[in-house]
């Protein structure tokens, strides 16, 4: 059977950004020494011309390789932000990093648009491949590529049991349609479990969950913070979005109606990798020195309590869940992108460098606190609702223990969030303490603002209906 | 059902082999020669049962995974190019001053 | 929108302040907000106080899909809470005017007030909740930033003890709500909906637990007492004030307006246990109390012992005995927080706390020997003052239920008076020691008189016409009520 | 209406006195405070002077005048009103109360002239006198102890009055806490009242009695006794009394002798219908009156300083009164309350003379001891007469008060019939006798060779302080006529004297003197020699037979026990309980670090032994 042909208008959105790709890297070959801000500002207007594209632009479409507008459009609007935070705080020097970021951008675009398996397999290399590039080229010295190269060689080996697993999937059912049916009609065979596994752990790897997550905490110290906060939100909801993908497969993925999973054998270990996440995260945490480290691990403590919303998703598959998980990553996107920002601007990358900082620059130090509450799950934030929600679902659907654990976890979490508070406020100022509070120029100083709007909204229980409708407009 | 038994037993033992060099080698090189070589245990796969069914889309499938795999090839080789620069020779236990 | 005012503006106003140049400035701005809005909740509320009109007072958003609900209200119980919080925010902020301290000082009591104003006044579980977490991070910062030596380690276990509590106290809410939608299929988390219907069954004995481990924290009761004499100590004065004065009262409060409402059997079944706990509080609080050294921890013990006579009141379940419960939360307020207001004035002229620093201070500084000497008198339960009449009224209430507890309880009344008596003889009385530093202690100026009267003036109004209180908490302490 | 505004001065006179000298004579005029306080007294003395004639007229209704104030609290099924009582019992103490209460004013004046805390002296005995005044005429048991615990306040105060005195700090705070400990007994015989009846006022509760359980009647009854027992000093919990010395005699003379103390004998007459439905408690409180009369007198015929010799006279006189309560014997106690109130302050009085005519010879002591005066009678000839006068009425000697009130005791005593009873209630008396006479000889009359302080030159106290002795003297005298008006308030039946009764009374008290003679002028060195001859015997008497050295050790042990639990665990276990628990936290933390150590080929094991455990579970288990 020959699959009809794909209208090109349904790239439409991908389009202004491909086209940014390409300015980016003429505008180096022009002008030298101003390269990185033309590019960054080309870079910027393709991806909000993107953006825009997503709402005016075609048609929901449901075509046998990719589809179109719905559930899709709402994730690539997530990516396109992410993206815009990491163009609006980038400094560095060259077009490349501008360029990498796009074709990463548009990797993710492809998965959260993929209908096939390949295509989600194409889509996964697209945007690790830059990914690599941008953690050694941002800054290229001994540590940035000791974290590449780990990062290169622990992604080579998810992208190679994904694969793998596809493999053994096209050998099943003789296609690579994200579609249930097929193998399945014949019951869930171990073959098909096989497939979904290794094709999992890929997702799960990409996440940072618990037998993947070792990678991670190199990678985050060692690579520049603007990148590290577009890993820890861009590169980890795509993870996410490929685990939903893979458990439900697409047809039934209309969120509101209930699923019919492609693989139902999900529920039984997601909680117990959920668990050991969260808790690995936190413990390690707990000691770390380096605050890039520490945000890695707490990253990945995060993606614990995630794992379980997906886990209550799966299991349950109304709207409010997948809100949920929205509200989630979109509470991480300011949060993280905060925190990470923060430490750029401050130049501070070790605990003791934080001593006494409140009282060298209040309002900085005010700021960070406010994304440490927020990452910590304290009421009046947003961190608070996007836990509240999480464990709320987990209550409604009778995951009673992984409630607790998420609650005890959080507890945990406050160890070391706290711990940074009251040093930086509570200690006298040591001498590594930077002497003069950060000048965010004007790209930055919108995108910290929008971290502490955003972080603020703890006080709208409704907000996580606002962002749903939003998302499925 | 011989054959699709040894199309599973080839790509299976290549692909574990592949992993076993990731692991157990420690000069960089030789782990990405075992990436090659998981890839192209699952492209075999492909490629017997596209054979099988007369499916050339499964065929086409192969081509854009070789794409692909040389992709990931090119990336991975500059980086270890860049690091034989920097450390003259590109082993594993040179790279693990990131831990903790 | 009149109740929202209550604590909105004291949290614009904390912003403000925080924002503003100067600091003489801001110390000035914060006074005039909290003492405004003292002023305006007794205006607001005091008609509404006579007669049955107080529920008339509420706002209420439209319901969410999740059945949380912006919903403000106020009742017997809450408003004399609202006022304690607001004058005890106003006296704390003229207390410390002395003290050279940023403007965040001064802005953390405003979001202190507002926190705790938020927790008096909503009826929504979700909004409780959020306003609970709320007044611990300014409390933080207060007894961390600007406390005396040992703060570091106080404001830490501070915080843990409190975050540990929230914690269980959100998951207990998350059940009940959760529960009460598997019983009638209706979302909500408005406490009126949730009394109606009886929550029954085992897993109602864990939300139960769960609620009243999150309370415990925050009251303390004796297992979970620990962080309390490191928190009051290290705090400076005005913030043990604010600590002792109403954050002890949130976790008294959440027992009187979630758990007896909704679990009437569960805390029928509980009286024994937790009446119990009230008791060996009194008496735990009292023993410590009597063998300390430093002037504030004394005080900080004392607090557990009143609180243990809110607690015996509270789960008596007669309506003498909780309207006990909630005039001795009032009087605890007014009482130890003069407490603290004098222990503080002194440590700032001396920066000393010893019992032995001091001595033979009666004829120094007569004034402040005899504000003293009155308001310890209120806080032993002296009759004829307000401390009286909340531990009688509490005993009272627990005696019709229990003569052994009501006993063990009165003595407490005695240990009162040995740990109360020896601190004033060895302060005012004994004659000074080697090291004390008497001699530097000048008696109060007018502002410290100026707050103490206040203060008097109420002790011995409510001590001696108790009535307007008592029927103003008549219907919601009857309605709470099972004997 | 003349009633009306009698009773309004019973009250707002302390109160504006009290007000006047806090807010304008403390600041202006210190040294003239003690004015308003002495024409609030004699208000008050007129006041109820009038009421006592007015309800011995039978002018008022029923003999009892009550009005309801205000309604001090309401909560659940129970209201709380506070207001004025005012009937025979109340009037008749009333009365000896402000009499006594104006003469010692003016004493005082005199007495603390130079004292530097004039007004604060005057400040807290008038605050006594308020709370005094409210207790006796308060119509419902909560009113009471509202006051009662006042009386408390406000001995502690005076007791520590002289604060700089480590005696005097630790005798107030030991008076307070015994009290307390009475009040708390008090307090919870109110609670089980209220919990019984939902109100605790007298005239209801009296006649709601059988509505109450036998076991609670009996549980309030003990309770209540337990709390008179604490503030009339009886035996358990009279530790206080004797070091309560400490304070300045006038203060002594008042509050120690003539009323504060009585206000427990007060309460126990008040609630005499709950205590005679409860027959046990009766026979208690006779047997604790009759053992803490007899141990007083032979603690008080021992010991050698003059305050504390007439402090146990004053319990042993109290232990009477308890007796005559025992003995269901309200008139007598009454009786014997009002003659003591007199005698016994008068007593005070003449020792405050002693002391403080002695003054600047002693260097500053505030107390006599009996070795330090002697042969006082020819440099204080009235107070040496004041005393006798005193004495004889204290021992029950005809013509004077004391025979009268004794013997309506004896009476009582002697009705109920048990021989043993009325015998010790003899020896009682004849102790009485004794060891005032003693006193009295010692201090007045012979001098004696082992007498160590200076041959005292003392010189008559001022106008001021005579004039009060001299009334006191004649009221000592006279107070015996008071019987029939007593008796005629009370609503009880006149008193006759039995021959049998009172002969045996005035034997046994001339047989006192006499011993005492004996022991004392005509072998001088004997009180002195057998101190020396047994000291053991000293000891477990000056003890209070082992008594005080019990509760001393209990103290400590209650602090000890304090000191254990806020110390060690306080300290250690709960802080180390909170620092373990982040320790095994972090502790993981660094065992799990073990595995994240860097090496890239360890990283890709773990990865992909975690994919195939994954896997191998999936398919196994599905």
């Amino acid at each position: 059977m020959t699959p009809e042909s794909i209208p090109l208008s349904l790239f439409a959105p991908q389009l202004p950004i491909a086209g940014a790709l390409a300015g980016a890297l003429l505008a180096g070959m022009f002008s030298k020494h101003r390269s990185g801000t033309l590019a960054r500002i080309i870079g910027a207007a393709g991806v909000l011309a993107g953006s825009a594209l997503l709402f005016w632009g075609p048609p929901y479409a449901d075509t046998w390789l990719v589809r179109a507008g719905g559930i899709a459009r709402a994730w690539q609007l997530f990516f396109h932000l992410a993206a815009l935070a990491f163009l609006a705080s980038h400094r560095a020097q060259g077009e490349q990093p501008v360029a990498l970021l796009l074709a990463a951008l548009l990797g993710m675009d492809l998965i959260a648009a993929a209908n096939d398996l390949l295509a989600l397999y194409l889509g996964l290399e697209l945007m690790s491949l830059p990914t690599y590039l941008l953690v050694y080229g941002l800054k290229p010295q001994k540590r940035s590529l000791e974290a590449a190269v780990k990062y290169f060689f622990a992604g080579g080996a998810a992208s190679g049991m994904f694969l793998f697993g596809l493999s053994i999937w096209y050998a099943g059912t003789g296609t690579t349609a994200l579609a249930p049916g097929g193998m399945l009609d014949r019951g869930p065979s171990s073959a098909a479990s096989l497939a979904f596994v290794l094709m999992g752990s890929a997702a799960l790897f990409k996440v940072g969950a618990f037998p993947f997550h070792f990678w991670l905490p190199d990678v985050y110290e060692a690579s520049e913070p603007e990148l590290g906060a577009f890993m820890s939100t861009a590169v980890k909801a795509a993870g996410f979005l490929m685990l939903m993908l893979l458990s439900i497969g697409h047809s039934s993925f209309d969120p509101i109606g209930n699923s019919g999973a492609l693989f139902p054998n999900l529920g039984a270990w997601l909680p117990v990798v959920s668990v050991a996440t969260m808790t690995v995260g936190n413990l390690l945490a707990l000691r770390q020195t380096n605050l890039r480290r520490l945000l890695g691990y707490s990253s990945i403590a995060h993606v614990g309590t995630l794992l379980s919303a997906v886990w209550v998703w799966q299991a349950g598959g109304h709207g409010e869940e997948l809100a949920t998980i929205w509200f989630y990553l979109g509470a991480t996107l300011f949060m993280n992108t905060g925190a990470f920002l923060f430490l750029k601007l401050a130049g501070i990358s070790q605990v003791s460098e934080l001593r006494g900082y409140g009282s060298r620059a209040p309002w900085a130090a005010a700021f960070f606190a406010l994304m440490l509450l927020s990452l910590g799950g304290i009421p009046p934030t947003s961190g608070f609702l996007a836990k509240f929600y999480v464990v709320w679902d987990l209550l409604k659907g009778g995951g009673i223990g992984l409630a607790a654990a998420v609650a005890f976890n959080s507890l945990l979490g406050l160890g070391y969030y706290l711990n940074l508070i009251r040093v930086m406020a509570l200690e006298e100022p040591g001498q590594r303490t930077p002497a003069e509070p950060p000048r965010p120029d004007a790209g930055t100083a919108l995108v910290l603002l929008c971290c502490a709007a955003a972080a603020t909204v703890g006080f709208l229980p409704e907000a996580r209906e606002w962002l749903f409708t939003l998302m499925t407009l | 059902m011989n054959s699709s038994l040894l199309v599973w037993g080839a790509s299976g033992s290549l692909f574990i082999l592949g992993a076993a060099f990731l692991v157990l080698r420690r000069q960089l090189i030789a782990m990405i020669i075992g990436l090659e070589l998981m890839i192209n245990a699952a492209n075999l796969n492909i490629v017997a049962y596209a054979a099988r069914r007369g499916d050339a889309a499964g065929l086409a499938a192969a081509m854009l995974v070789i794409a692909a795999a040389a992709a990931e090839a090119v990336v991975g080789l500059s980086l270890i190019l860049n690091l034989l620069r920097e450390e003259g020779a590109a082993e594993s236990d040179r790279i693990r001053e990131l831990s903790g | 929108m009149l109740l929202t005012w209550l604590w909105l503006a004291p949290a614009a106003a904390m912003l403000v302040v925080w924002a503003l140049p100067s600091r003489r400035l801001s110390r000035a701005a914060a006074l005039a907000v909290s003492a405004g809005v003292l002023a305006y909740s007794l205006w607001l509320l005091a008609p509404y106080a006579a007669g049955e009109g107080l529920l008339r007072l509420e706002e209420s958003g439209r319901a969410g899909p999740l059945g949380i609900r912006y919903h403000l209200a106020v009742d017997g119980i809450a408003l004399p809470l609202c006022w304690l919080t607001a004058l005890l925010s106003a006296l704390s902020i003229a207390a410390s005017w002395k003290a050279d301290v940023p403007n965040a000082f001064w802005a953390s009591f405003l979001g202190l007030e507002s926190a705790l104003m938020g927790v008096f006044l909503s009826r929504d579980l979700f909004y409780f909740f959020i306003f609970w977490d709320m007044a611990l991070v300014p409390m933080f910062f207060i007894i961390g930033l600007w406390g005396s030596e040992g703060r570091r380690k106080a404001a830490l276990k501070f915080a843990l003890y409190t975050f540990l509590g929230s914690l269980s106290l959100l998951i207990g809410l998350a059940a009940l709500a959760t529960f009460h939608h598997g019983a009638t299929g209706v979302w909500t988390w408005d406490m009126g909906e949730l009394t109606r219907t009886p929550v029954m069954g085992r897993a109602a004995i864990w939300i139960y637990a769960a609620l009243a481990l999150g309370f415990a924290v925050k009251i303390p009761v004796f297992p979970l007492h620990n962080w309390l004499p490191d928190a009051h100590t290290e705090a400076p004065a005005a913030g043990s004030v604010m600590l002792a004065g109403s954050m002890l009262k949130m976790g008294l409060f959440g027992f009187l307006r979630i758990l007896l409402p909704v679990f009437p059997e569960l805390s029928a079944a509980a009286l024994p246990f937790l009446g119990g706990l009230g008791v060996v509080n009194i008496l735990y609080g009292a023993f410590c109390a009597m063998a300390q050294s430093d002037l504030k921890r004394l005080v900080a013990f004392t607090s557990v012992s009143h609180l243990g006579f809110c607690l015996v009141g509270i789960f008596s379940l007669t309506a003498a005995g909780i309207a006990g419960g909630s005039l001795q939360m009032l009087n605890h307020g007014l009482s130890t927080g003069g407490l603290f207001l004098l222990v503080g004035m002194l440590y700032e002229r001396a920066h000393r706390r010893g019992l032995s620093d001091f001595g033979a201070l009666a004829s120094r500084t007569p004034v402040f020997a005899f504000f003293f000497c009155f308001i310890l008198l209120s806080s032993i339960g002296l009759p004829g003052l307000n401390g009286f009449v909340g531990e009688m009224l509490s005993l009272a209430g627990m005696a019709q239920v229990s003569r052994l507890l009501a006993a063990l309880g009165l003595l407490g009344a005695v240990l009162a008076a040995a740990w109360g008596l020896p601190a004033f003889q060895a302060v005012f009385w004994a004659p000074p020691g080697t090291d004390s530093v008497s001699d530097k202690i000048a008696d109060l100026d007018l502002r410290e008189r100026a707050i103490l009267w206040v203060l008097l003036v109420l002790i011995l109004w409510i001590g001696l016409y108790p009535r307007p209180l008592l029927e103003l908490m008549e219907p919601a302490v009857s309605a709470l009520a099972q004997r | 209406m003349m009633n009306a505004c009698a009773v309004g001065t019973l009250f707002f006179a302390p109160v504006s006195a009290l007000l006047l000298g806090f807010f304008v004579f403390r600041p202006y005029w210190p040294r003239k405070t003690h004015w308003p306080m002495l024409a609030s007294c004699a208000a008050v003395t007129v006041a109820s002077i009038h009421l006592a004639v007015q309800i011995h007229d039978g002018r008022i209704a029923g003999g009892s005048w009550e009005l309801t104030a205000y309604r001090w609290a309401c909560a659940g099924s129970w209201r709380v009103d506070f207001g004025v009582l005012v009937d025979g019992l109340s009037i008749s103490v009333l009365g000896m109360v402000s009499l006594v209460s104006t003469l010692i004013h003016v004493y005082a004046a005199g007495y603390m002239a130079e004292d530097p805390s004039f007004c604060r002296f005057f400040l807290y005995f008038h605050f006594f006198f308020l709370s005094m005044v409210g207790l006796l005429v308060s119509n419902n048991y909560l009113q009471m102890y509202v006051f009662w615990e006042g009386v408390g306040l406000a001995s502690y105060l005076l007791i520590g009055f002289w604060y700089e005195k480590e005696a005097a700090r630790a005798a107030a705070w030991k008076a307070f806490l015994t009290n307390r400990i009475g009040d708390v007994a008090f307090m919870l015989a109110v609670f089980l009242l209220l919990r019984g009846l939902g109100t605790a006022r007298f005239s209801e509760v009296f006649q709601r009695l059988p509505e109450l359980s036998s076991s609670t009647l009996t549980a309030a009854a003990f309770l209540l006794f337990c709390g008179a027992a604490a503030k009339s000093a009886q035996f358990p919990l009279h530790v206080w009394l004797p070091d309560a010395m400490e304070g300045p005699t006038p203060v002594s003379a008042l509050m120690h002798a003539a009323t504060m103390v009585t206000a427990g004998v007060f309460l126990l007459a008040r609630s005499m219908p709950i205590l005679e439905e409860v027959p046990g408690v009766l026979a208690a409180a006779a047997l604790i009156g009759l053992l803490t009369s007899l141990g007083a007198a032979a603690i008080g015929a021992m010991k050698r300083d003059l305050k504390r010799v007439l402090a146990y006279s004053t319990i042993s006189q109290l232990g009477l009164m308890v007796l005559a309560i025992g003995t269901g014997n309200l008139f007598g106690a009454v009786f014997q309350l009002i003659t003591h109130g007199f005698f016994k302050a008068l007593l005070f009085l003449c020792a405050g003379s002693v002391i403080y005519s002695m003054h600047d010879s002693l260097s500053g002591a505030t107390t006599v001891t009996v070795d330090d005066a002697g042969g006082l009678s020819k440099q204080l000839p009235v107070t040496s007469g004041a005393f006798l006068i005193a004495a004889l009425a204290l021992s029950g000697i005809p013509p004077l008060a004391g025979f009268f009130s004794k013997d309506a005791i004896l009476e009582g005593v002697f009705a109920t019939g048990s021989k043993a009873l009325s015998v010790l209630a003899l020896l009682a008396a004849a102790g009485s006798s004794f060891y005032i006479f003693r006193l009295l000889f010692l201090t007045f009359l012979g001098d004696r060779p082992e007498q160590r302080g200076p041959r005292a030159h003392a010189h008559e106290p001022g106008f001021r302080m005579k004039v009060p002795v001299l009334a006191l003297a004649v009221f000592s005298a006279a107070a015996g006529s008071l019987g029939e008006p007593i008796a005629k308030v009370l609503g009880k039946e006149a008193p006759h004297l039995s021959l049998v009764v009172s002969a045996a009374g005035f034997a046994f008290a001339g047989l006192g003197i006499l011993a005492a003679y004996w022991a004392t002028m005509l072998r001088p060195g004997f009180d002195w020699a057998w101190r020396r001859a047994q000291p053991e015997l000293e000891r477990i008497l000056d003890d209070d037979f082992g008594w005080q050295s019990f509760t001393a050790a209990l103290a400590r042990g209650v602090l000890g026990f304090a000191k254990l639990l806020a110390g060690p665990w306080e300290r250690k276990t709960w802080d180390a309980f909170t620092e373990a628990l982040a320790d095994t936290f972090v502790g993981l933390g660094e065992g799990l670090s073990f595995f994240s150590r860097g090496a890239l080929n360890d990283y890709l094991w773990w990865m992909i032994l975690g994919a195939a455990a994954l896997a191998s579970t999936v398919v196994l288990c599905f």
